[in-house]
C-alpha cells in the first residue's frame, strides 16, 4: 500500500485549509511563544529511535471515531486537538518543528482503532498520538502503545483502573469526578439518599460503585442503582421508581443517544429539576452533550466535572474565542473538548523539557509537567500519568451552558486504584 | 419491595406504571405500522425504517428552527406542521427509493434487506454530512413538554398523551386505508398476487410506489414525534430497527391487528419486568420471551390459516 | 491427470482454488509487510463466516442475520484460554486478587467462576472453540426449523439473537469483561502472539484452516446433500415429498455455518489479540453476509474475495476519504444486489473462467477429452 | 366404524377447516391394493386438500387416514413418504437449478439421512436405475439437461418419474395431463397405463376420456364431501352427479 505519500500531501493542505480558515492571529500573549530554533536541536540527536521527525517538521496522529455512533462524542476533540496543534505551529513548533498530523478514522470499531494505532505506529512512526474516547477503543489500542511504545494522550474522563506507561490521561479518573461532587451536594444540598441510574457498560458501573462506597462513608443512603443498555430510549419505568423510592439525588450517568431520551422524558413526568426535589447530578453530560438535550430539558439539573465552557479566567477566555474562530461560532466546548486540546500542549511541554521526541524521554520528562495556560486553569501530569486537575459543578442553564457554583480549593490528586473504593 | 409503602402511594405508581406501559405501547405502534405496511404487506425487508424515522425527525428540527427565526408567534403549533412536513418529505423519499431500487427486487424479499441496509448506510452519511456528527436539540414547545398532574402522586406527561393521541390516529387512518377503501383493497391485491391484479387493470406500479411511500411517511411522522421522547442524530435510527421488526413478526406479519396486540404484549411485558428488574436484564427477558414464543408459534399472534 | 477434475472439483473449481492459494500463500505474503498481511488475516477471518453462509443462505435459502453470534462465541473461548494465561498471579499482582482476569478484579470477584475453569485448558478451548457455537446453533436450529421458520422470519429472530447475546455480555461484565470485551491477550502456552513473526505464522494457519473450510465446504456441496440443499432452496415440498426430512438438512448445514463461523471467530481472536461484542451485535452481522453477497451467494471462492476486498476497501476509503466511506459503501451494497445479484464469482464466471479453462486446456494437451471441451462451451455461452 | 386391514388405504371421517370453512367435511373412502381410483368433482371441491392430508402437507382438524394400518396423520411427510406413499403435485414441481439426472437421484430412495446424502456415492445401481426410470419417462436424452429447460409436460414427467423411483405403493397424482399438448398427452397415457399396473393410485383428473380409460374406481367430490362414488358408469348416471356438474 503506498497511500502514505498521499496522505501527506493531503495532510499538509489540511493544515493549510485549517491556517486560512483559524486565522494566524493566534492568542500569541497569551502562550508567550519562545521561539525556538530547529538548528538548536539536530533531528540525530532529537529523534535517535527513527520517529518520523524532520528538520522542518514532526509528525503525530489523530485518532478518533469520524464515521459511526462514537462520532458524535469524538468531532470537539478532533477540532480541539487540531486547534492546539494550529496554535503551537503559529507559536513556532516544538523544537523548531512544525506539527503535521495524519488524521486516521477508528470509525466506532476498536479492531479498527488498534489497526490504525498501529499503522500510525509502525507505518508512520508517528512521535505521539492524540486519540480514543471510549474506554474500549483505548482498551483496544492499549496492547499497540505498548507492543510499540507509542505514546497516546487519552481526553475523556473515565472509571480509572488503569496506568499504562505509554497513555497520558489527560481527562479525569472516576474518583476525581464523584467524590468531590458527592462532598458537595451532601453539604450544600443536605442531600441523605441516592439513586444512581447508568448506562450499562463499564465507565457507569464503575462510576457509581465508587459513588457507592462514597455515599456509605459519608453515612448516607443509596436507594436504588439501575442499568439500561446502550442506546436504550425509554425511561418512563425508571422515572416511576425514582418516583417511588423519592432520593434527595438522582445520581445519573446515562450516556449518548439514552441521554437526550432520559432527560426529555424526566421533564415531561413533571420532575422540574430547577425545583431540586429531587437533585439531579450528573456526570455524563457536558455542553457538548446539551446541544441534544436541549437546554430547556435539562435546566437545574448540576454536572460534575473539571471544566466548563463557561469558566471565567483568561486562559479559557481566549481559548472558547479560537475555538469559535476556527471552527463556528455556533461551537459548544464540553469538559472532554478542553482535555483534548490540553494533550498537544501536555506534550509539547514533556518534548520540550526531555529536549527530545524520543518516546522513553518524553515519558521520563512528562510527570510534573505543568501547564499554566490550561483553560481549565492550572493543571500538572501526576506520576500516575493522570492529571492533577480542580473539580467543578455546575449549574445547567436554559441557554445550554453551565454555571460553575462550585470548586474545589486545591487541586485533585488523580487515584486511578483507589484504596477502599474497589 | 413495597413493605415500606402506603396503600395511596402504590396505588398511584402503579397507575403510572401502568401509564408507562401505554406510553410504550404507541411507541411500538408508531415505529412499527410503517414497516406493518412495507414488511407485512409488501414483504420488503426495509432495514433503512429508523433512518426513515429519524429523517422525519430532521425535518421536524428545520420545521422548528424556520418557526423559531421567522415565525415565532406561531411556535407553539409548529409541531403539527413539522408532522405533516415529515410524512409527505418521507414518503416522497420512499416513493423515490420504490422507484429506483424496490421495484426491482419484488420477487427477492431477502435481497431488499441488503439493499435497504446500504440505502440505510448512505442516508446515515448524507445526514451526518448535512447537520453534522452530532446530534441535534430539537426544540419542543413548552406546553407539550409539561405534565398534568392529577393528584399529588400521579402526574401524566403531556408528550405522552400526545404520543398516545397519535398512535391512535395513524392506526385507524392505516386501518381504514388498507382494508376499507378501495385503494386498499388494490394493495392487497397487488401483494397477493402481483400478475393477476396486474391483469384484472390495477395499475400494479402506483400502487407499490404509494404503498411503499405511505409506509415510509407513516415512519416519517413516528420519527417526528419522538423528537419528543428521543434523540435525532445520524445514528439514532439504528437504535429502532429490532425492536420495530420484531413487533411486527411478532405480531403477524401481515396482520395490523396482530402489530398493534403484540406491540401492546411486548411493551406491556417489557415495562412490567423493567419496573421489578433492572433495565438491561429486563430489556433481555422481553427479547428473550418474544423469541421463544415465536419459535413455538412462528407465524406469529395473529395469522390467517390458509391452504398452503 | 490432476486438471481433469473429479467427482469433487471440476477444472474450473480447481483452477479457482488453485489461484486462491497461490494469491493467499504467496502473493500476498511476498508482496506485503507484517503490519498489511496482519489486516489480511483479520480479513480473511471474516471469509470462514461468509463461506458458512453460502452454505446456509446461497445454497440452503436460509438467512442467518446472527452469525456474528457464532464468530463471537467462537472468540470468546479462545479469548477466555488466553486472558487466563495472560492473568497469571506475577502478571496480575497489582490486583486486589492477583491471578484472576483484570476486569474480574475490576467487578470485585474474587474467584474465577466455575464456568471459567474448563478455559484454563488448551484442548478444552480449541474444542469449546466448534462445540460451544456448533450446539447453540443447534438448538436455534432445531427450534426453529422443527417449526418450520424460515426466510424472512428467521433472519429477523437470528438478528434479535444477536441483539440479546450482546446487551447480555456487555450486561454480565464482571464475567465477560463487558463492552469493553476480554483485552490485552499475550501468549498462547508461552508463545507470544504478538510479535510480527507470531503475526505470519498466524496468517499462514489461518490460510491453512481456511483452506480446509473451504474443501469440507466443497465436499458438502459437491456430494448429494449440497445437491439437496438447492433442491430445497427451490422446492422444500417437493423435497419433503421425496423422503427428506428437510428440518435435518437445515439444521445441519446452519451448523455447518455456525462452525466456520466459530473458527474465524478463534483466528481473529488469535490475531488481533481481543475479542469484544461489537462482533456479535447486528451490524456486523449483517456485514458477513454482505461479504458474502458481494463474493457471490452461491460461490465459496468467492465468498473469500467478497470478504477481502469489501474490508480491503472499507480500510482503504476509510482511510482516504474519511468522511464518505459510508457512502460508497452503501452504493456498493445496492449495486451488487440490484446490477450482480451473484456477486464477484458471477462476473468471474462469466468472462474470466472459460478464457482461463482454454488456457490451461491447451496446457494439458491431449489429456483433455472432449467431453470437458463442451463444458467449457457451454460454460462461455 | 374400524378400520378394515384389507384396504391398502382408509380415509375415515376427514376433516379439515381453514377458518371455519370445511374444505374436507367427515370424508370416507377406502383404496384397495393395485386399484386406481380417479378423484372427480367441480373447483374447489377439495380434491387437492384431500391429497394434501393424505401426505401430510396439510394438517387435518379431524380423522383418520391409515395406510398398510399405519395412522399417517400423526408422521411427517417424509416417514409418510417412506411409508410407500408418492404424491404429484398439479404444477410441475422440480428442482430447476439441477440435471434431470440429479433430480432423479435425489428421489432414489438411499441416503435420506444428512450422513447419508453426504455419504451418498453415484454407483452403478444408481446409475442404472435413473438410466432405466429416464427412459421410461421418455427423457433418456435429457439426462445432462437442467429441468429449467423443459418443456412442461417434460417436466410433468421428470415429476413423475421422480416419484417411480421411489416405487410406493401408493401413487397420489394431481392432474397428471393437465396442460400438456395432445401428443404429451398420449404419451402420459400410455405411462399412466404402464405405471398403475403394481401399484395403488389415486388420481385427480378432470378430462372425462382419460379417467375412463384408466379408473378401477371413481369418486365424486362436491363441498368436501363424497356425492357419489363406483365406476365410471355408475357415477355418470348418478342423478346427484348430474345435478352438481350440469346445474353449474
Amino acid at each position: 500500500m503506498s497511500d502514505t505519500p498521499k496522505k501527506s500531501i493531503k495532510t499538509m493542505e489540511a493544515s493549510r485549509r485549517s491556517v486560512l480558515m483559524g486565522g494566524t492571529a493566534l492568542a500569541a500573549s497569551l502562550f508567550a511563544p519562545k521561539f525556538l530554533k530547529a538548528a538548536d536541536y539536530p533531528t540525530a540527536a532529537v529523534n535517535t529511535t527513527g520517529l518520523a521527525v524532520t528538520d522542518e517538521d514532526v509528525t503525530i496522529g489523530i485518532l478518533h471515531s469520524i464515521t459511526g455512533t462514537m462520532a458524535i462524542s469524538e468531532t470537539g476533540s478532533v477540532q480541539a486537538e487540531k486547534l492546539a496543534i494550529e496554535q503551537i505551529n503559529a507559536q513556532g513548533g516544538i523544537l523548531g518543528r512544525k506539527i503535521k498530523y495524519i488524521q486516521e478514522d477508528g470509525a466506532s470499531d476498536w479492531p479498527t482503532f488498534a489497526e490504525k494505532a498501529k499503522k500510525l505506529l509502525v507505518n508512520d512512526k508517528v512521535a505521539s498520538v492524540m486519540g480514543c474516547w471510549t474506554s474500549a477503543s483505548r482498551k483496544a489500542v492499549l496492547p499497540v502503545f505498548e507492543q510499540y511504545n507509542g505514546f497516546l494522550y487519552y481526553p475523556t474522563f473515565y472509571e480509572g483502573l488503569e496506568e499504562s506507561p505509554n497513555v497520558i490521561y489527560t481527562g479525569q479518573e472516576a474518583t476525581q469526578q464523584i467524590i468531590a461532587g458527592l462532598d458537595w451536594v451532601a453539604e450544600t444540598k443536605g442531600a441523605k439518599s441516592f439513586y444512581l441510574l447508568g448506562s450499562d457498560y463499564i465507565w457507569p458501573r464503575t462510576s457509581n460503585k465508587i459513588a457507592r462506597k462514597h455515599i456509605e462513608k459519608l453515612g448516607l443512603k443509596v436507594v436504588g442503582e439501575e442499568y439500561y443498555p446502550l442506546g436504550h430510549t425509554q425511561f418512563n419505568s425508571v422515572i416511576n421508581k425514582i418516583r417511588l423510592k423519592k432520593p434527595d439525588v438522582i445520581y445519573a450517568i446515562v450516556v449518548g443517544g439514552s441521554n437526550v431520551a432520559f432527560y426529555k422524558q424526566l421533564k415531561a413526568a413533571g420532575i422540574d429539576m430547577t425545583k431540586e426535589k429531587p437533585v439531579l447530578l450528573t456526570i455524563s453530560v457536558t455542553e457538548d452533550e446539551i446541544r441534544g438535550i436541549g437546554g430547556e430539558n435539562i435546566e437545574g439539573a448540576y454536572a460534575c466535572m473539571k471544566y466548563f465552557q463557561s469558566l471565567d479566567n483568561p486562559n479559557n477566555i481566549a481559548f472558547v474565542e479560537e475555538f469559535k474562530k476556527m471552527w463556528g461560532d455556533d461551537m459548544v466546548i464540553g469538559d472532554v473538548t478542553q482535555a483534548a486540546y490540553l494533550g498537544p500542549w501536555l506534550w509539547k511541554a514533556a518534548v520540550e523539557k526531555a529536549g527530545s521526541f524520543d518516546i522513553d524521554k518524553v515519558r521520563e520528562a512528562s510527570p510534573g509537567i505543568e501547564l499554566t495556560t490550561a483553560p481549565e486553569g492550572y493543571v500538572k501530569v501526576h506520576k500516575n500519568h493522570h492529571l492533577w486537575s480542580k473539580t467543578r459543578v455546575g449549574h445547567a442553564k436554559a441557554d445550554g451552558q453551565y454555571e460553575v457554583v462550585f470548586e474545589t480549593a486545591e487541586l485533585v490528586e488523580p487515584d486511578p486504584f483507589p484504596e477502599g473504593y474497589q | 419491595m413495597f413493605a415500606e409503602y402506603s396503600m395511596g402511594e402504590l396505588g398511584a405508581i402503579f397507575a403510572m406504571q401502568g401509564f408507562a406501559g401505554l406510553i410504550l405501547f404507541s411507541v411500538f405502534v408508531l415505529m412499527a405500522l410503517g414497516l406493518a405496511i412495507i414488511f407485512g404487506q409488501m414483504g420488503v425487508i426495509n432495514m433503512a425504517h429508523g433512518e426513515f424515522m429519524i429523517l422525519g425527525a430532521y425535518v421536524t428540527y428545520l420545521t422548528s428552527n424556520l418557526f423559531a427565526t421567522y415565525i415565532p408567534s406561531l411556535f407553539s403549533i409548529y409541531f403539527f406542521l413539522a408532522m405533516i412536513l415529515a410524512f409527505f418529505v418521507t414518503a416522497a423519499l420512499g416513493m423515490l427509493v420504490e422507484w429506483s431500487m424496490i421495484r426491482h427486487l419484488y420477487k427477492r424479499p431477502l435481497d431488499t434487506l441488503l439493499a435497504t441496509w446500504g440505502l440505510s448506510l448512505i442516508l446515515q452519511q448524507v445526514y451526518r454530512s448535512v447537520f453534522g456528527a452530532r446530534e441535534v436539540g430539537v426544540t419542543i414547545p413548552e406546553w407539550m413538554m409539561g405534565s398534568l398532574p392529577l393528584t399529588d402522586m400521579i402526574e401524566i406527561p403531556i408528550n405522552g398523551i400526545f404520543v398516545m393521541v397519535l398512535a391512535v390516529g395513524i392506526s385507524t387512518a392505516v386501518y381504514i386505508m388498507m382494508f376499507r377503501s378501495s385503494w386498499g383493497k388494490q394493495v392487497r391485491a397487488v401483494t397477493q398476487n402481483r400478475v393477476m391484479a396486474g391483469a384484472v387493470g390495477i395499475n400494479t406500479e402506483r400502487t407499490d410506489r404509494l404503498t411503499f411511500g405511505i409506509g415510509c411517511g407513516v415512519a416519517g411522522v413516528a420519527g417526528s414525534a419522538f423528537t419528543m421522547i428521543g434523540s435525532t442524530g445520524p445514528t439514532a435510527g439504528q437504535l429502532y430497527i429490532v425492536d420495530t421488526f420484531l413487533v411486527v413478526v411478532f405480531g403477524g406479519a401481515a396482520s395490523l391487528l396482530g402489530t398493534i396486540a403484540s406491540a401492546f404484549s411486548i411493551s406491556q411485558a417489557q415495562s412490567i419486568m423493567e419496573f421489578f428488574l433492572s433495565g438491561s436484564m429486563a430489556k433481555v427477558l422481553t427479547l428473550l420471551t418474544v423469541v421463544g414464543i415465536l419459535m413455538l408459534r412462528p407465524q406469529g399472534l395473529f395469522a390467517l390459516k390458509l391452504r398452503k | 491427470m490432476l486438471l481433469k477434475g473429479n467427482r469433487f472439483f471440476s477444472t474450473g473449481d480447481l483452477v479457482a482454488f488453485a489461484i486462491l492459494a497461490v494469491l493467499i500463500f504467496v502473493i500476498l505474503p511476498v508482496g506485503l509487510d507484517t503490519f498489511r498481511l496482519n489486516l489480511f488475516g483479520k480479513y480473511l477471518t471474516y471469509a470462514f463466516v461468509a463461506i458458512g453462509l453460502v452454505l446456509c443462505w446461497g445454497a440452503g435459502g436460509i438467512l442467518s442475520l446472527g452469525q456474528g453470534v457464532f464468530f463471537g462465541l467462537g472468540g470468546y473461548c479462545m479469548a477466555m484460554f488466553l486472558k487466563l494465561e495472560a492473568s497469571s498471579p506475577e502478571a496480575t499482582k497489582i490486583q486486589s486478587t492477583p491471578g484472576i482476569p483484570d476486569f474480574m478484579d475490576w467487578n470485585q470477584i474474587t474467584q474465577i467462576p466455575l464456568w471459567w475453569e474448563p478455559f484454563h485448558s488448551l484442548t478444552f478451548s480449541l474444542f469449546a472453540v466448534i462445540l460451544i457455537p456448533v450446539a447453540f446453533a443447534f438448538i436455534i436450529g432445531v427450534a426453529m426449523f422443527r417449526r418450520r421458520v424460515g426466510g424472512v422470519y428467521f433472519a429477523i429472530i437470528t438478528q434479535a439473537i444477536a441483539a440479546i447475546l450482546t446487551i447480555l455480555i456487555i450486561g454480565q461484565q464482571g464475567y465477560t469483561g463487558g463492552v469493553n470485551g476480554i483485552t490485552d491477550l499475550r501468549t498462547l502456552k508461552g508463545w507470544d502472539i504478538r510479535t510480527d513473526d507470531a503475526k505470519v505464522l498466524l496468517y499462514f494457519v489461518n490460510g491453512g484452516l481456511l483452506f480446509v473450510c473451504l474443501f469440507i465446504a466443497q465436499l458438502i456441496r459437491k456430494s448429494k446433500l449440497g445437491r439437496i440443499l438447492i433442491a430445497m432452496r427451490d422446492q422444500e415440498d417437493r423435497v419433503r415429498f421425496s423422503g427428506y426430512d428437510v428440518a435435518n438438512f437445515k439444521i445441519f448445514v446452519f451448523c455447518a455455518g455456525a462452525a466456520f463461523a466459530a473458527v474465524g471467530g478463534a483466528m481473529f481472536t488469535l490475531q488481533v489479540g481481543f475479542m469484544s461484542p461489537s462482533f456479535v451485535g447486528i451490524v456486523p452481522s449483517i456485514e458477513m453476509v454482505i461479504f458474502c453477497a458481494v463474493g457471490g451467494r452461491l460461490s465459496i471462492i468467492g465468498a473469500v474475495y467478497g470478504a477481502l476486498l469489501v474490508n480491503l476497501a472499507k480500510t482503504t476509503f476509510s482511510e482516504l476519504f474519511p468522511e464518505l466511506w459510508l457512502l460508497g459503501l452503501g452504493a456498493v451494497f445496492i449495486a451488487v444486489v440490484l446490477a450482480f445479484p451473484n456477486g464477484l464469482a458471477g462476473l468471474y464466471k462469466d468472462h474470466v473462467e472459460p478464457r482461463l479453462l482454454v488456457i490451461f486446456k491447451r496446457k494439458a494437451g491431449d489429456d483433455s477429452s472432449t467431453e470437458d471441451f463442451d463444458a467449457i462451451k457451454t460454460a462461455a455461452e | 366404524m374400524n378400520a378394515r386391514p384389507d384396504f391398502l388405504l382408509s380415509v375415515e371421517n376427514l376433516t379439515v377447516s381453514f377458518d371455519g370453512f370445511k374444505a374436507v367435511d367427515g370424508l370416507s373412502f377406502y383404496v384397495e391394493p393395485n386399484e386406481c381410483r380417479v378423484i372427480i368433482g367441480p373447483n374447489g371441491a377439495g380434491k387437492t386438500t384431500v391429497l394434501d392430508l393424505i401426505c401430510g402437507r396439510t394438517k387435518a382438524t379431524d380423522g383418520k387416514v391409515e395406510f398398510k394400518n399405519q395412522e399417517l396423520l400423526k408422521m411427517r411427510e417424509d416417514q409418510i413418504v417412506h411409508a410407500g406413499v408418492g404424491r404429484k403435485f398439479q404444477t410441475p414441481t422440480v428442482y430447476e437449478d439441477l440435471t434431470v439426472f440429479e433430480n432423479l437421484e435425489i428421489s432414489y430412495p438411499k441416503g435420506h439421512g444428512v450422513f447419508g446424502a453426504l455419504m451418498f456415492r453415484r454407483d452403478d445401481p444408481v446409475k442404472s436405475r435413473i438410466n432405466e426410470i429416464a427412459g421410461e419417462v421418455f427423457l433418456d436424452d435429457l439426462l445432462d439437461e437442467k429441468a429449467a429447460f423443459l418443456s412442461h409436460g417434460q417436466k410433468q414427467w421428470l415429476e413423475i418419474g421422480m416419484l417411480l423411483i421411489q416405487d410406493p405403493e401408493l401413487l397420489m397424482l394431481d392432474e397428471p395431463v393437465a396442460g400438456m399438448s395432445v401428443a404429451e398427452r398420449i404419451q402420459t397415457a400410455e405411462l399412466l397405463n404402464r405405471i398403475i399396473k403394481d401399484r395403488s393410485v389415486i388420481v385427480i383428473e378432470h378430462d372425462m376420456k382419460f379417467v375412463e380409460d384408466i379408473a378401477t374406481r371413481v369418486t365424486v367430490l362436491h363441498q368436501g364431501k363424497v356425492l357419489s362414488e363406483g365406476s365410471m358408469a355408475h357415477v355418470q348416471a348418478d342423478p346427484k352427479v348430474i345435478e352438481v356438474y350440469l346445474g353449474h
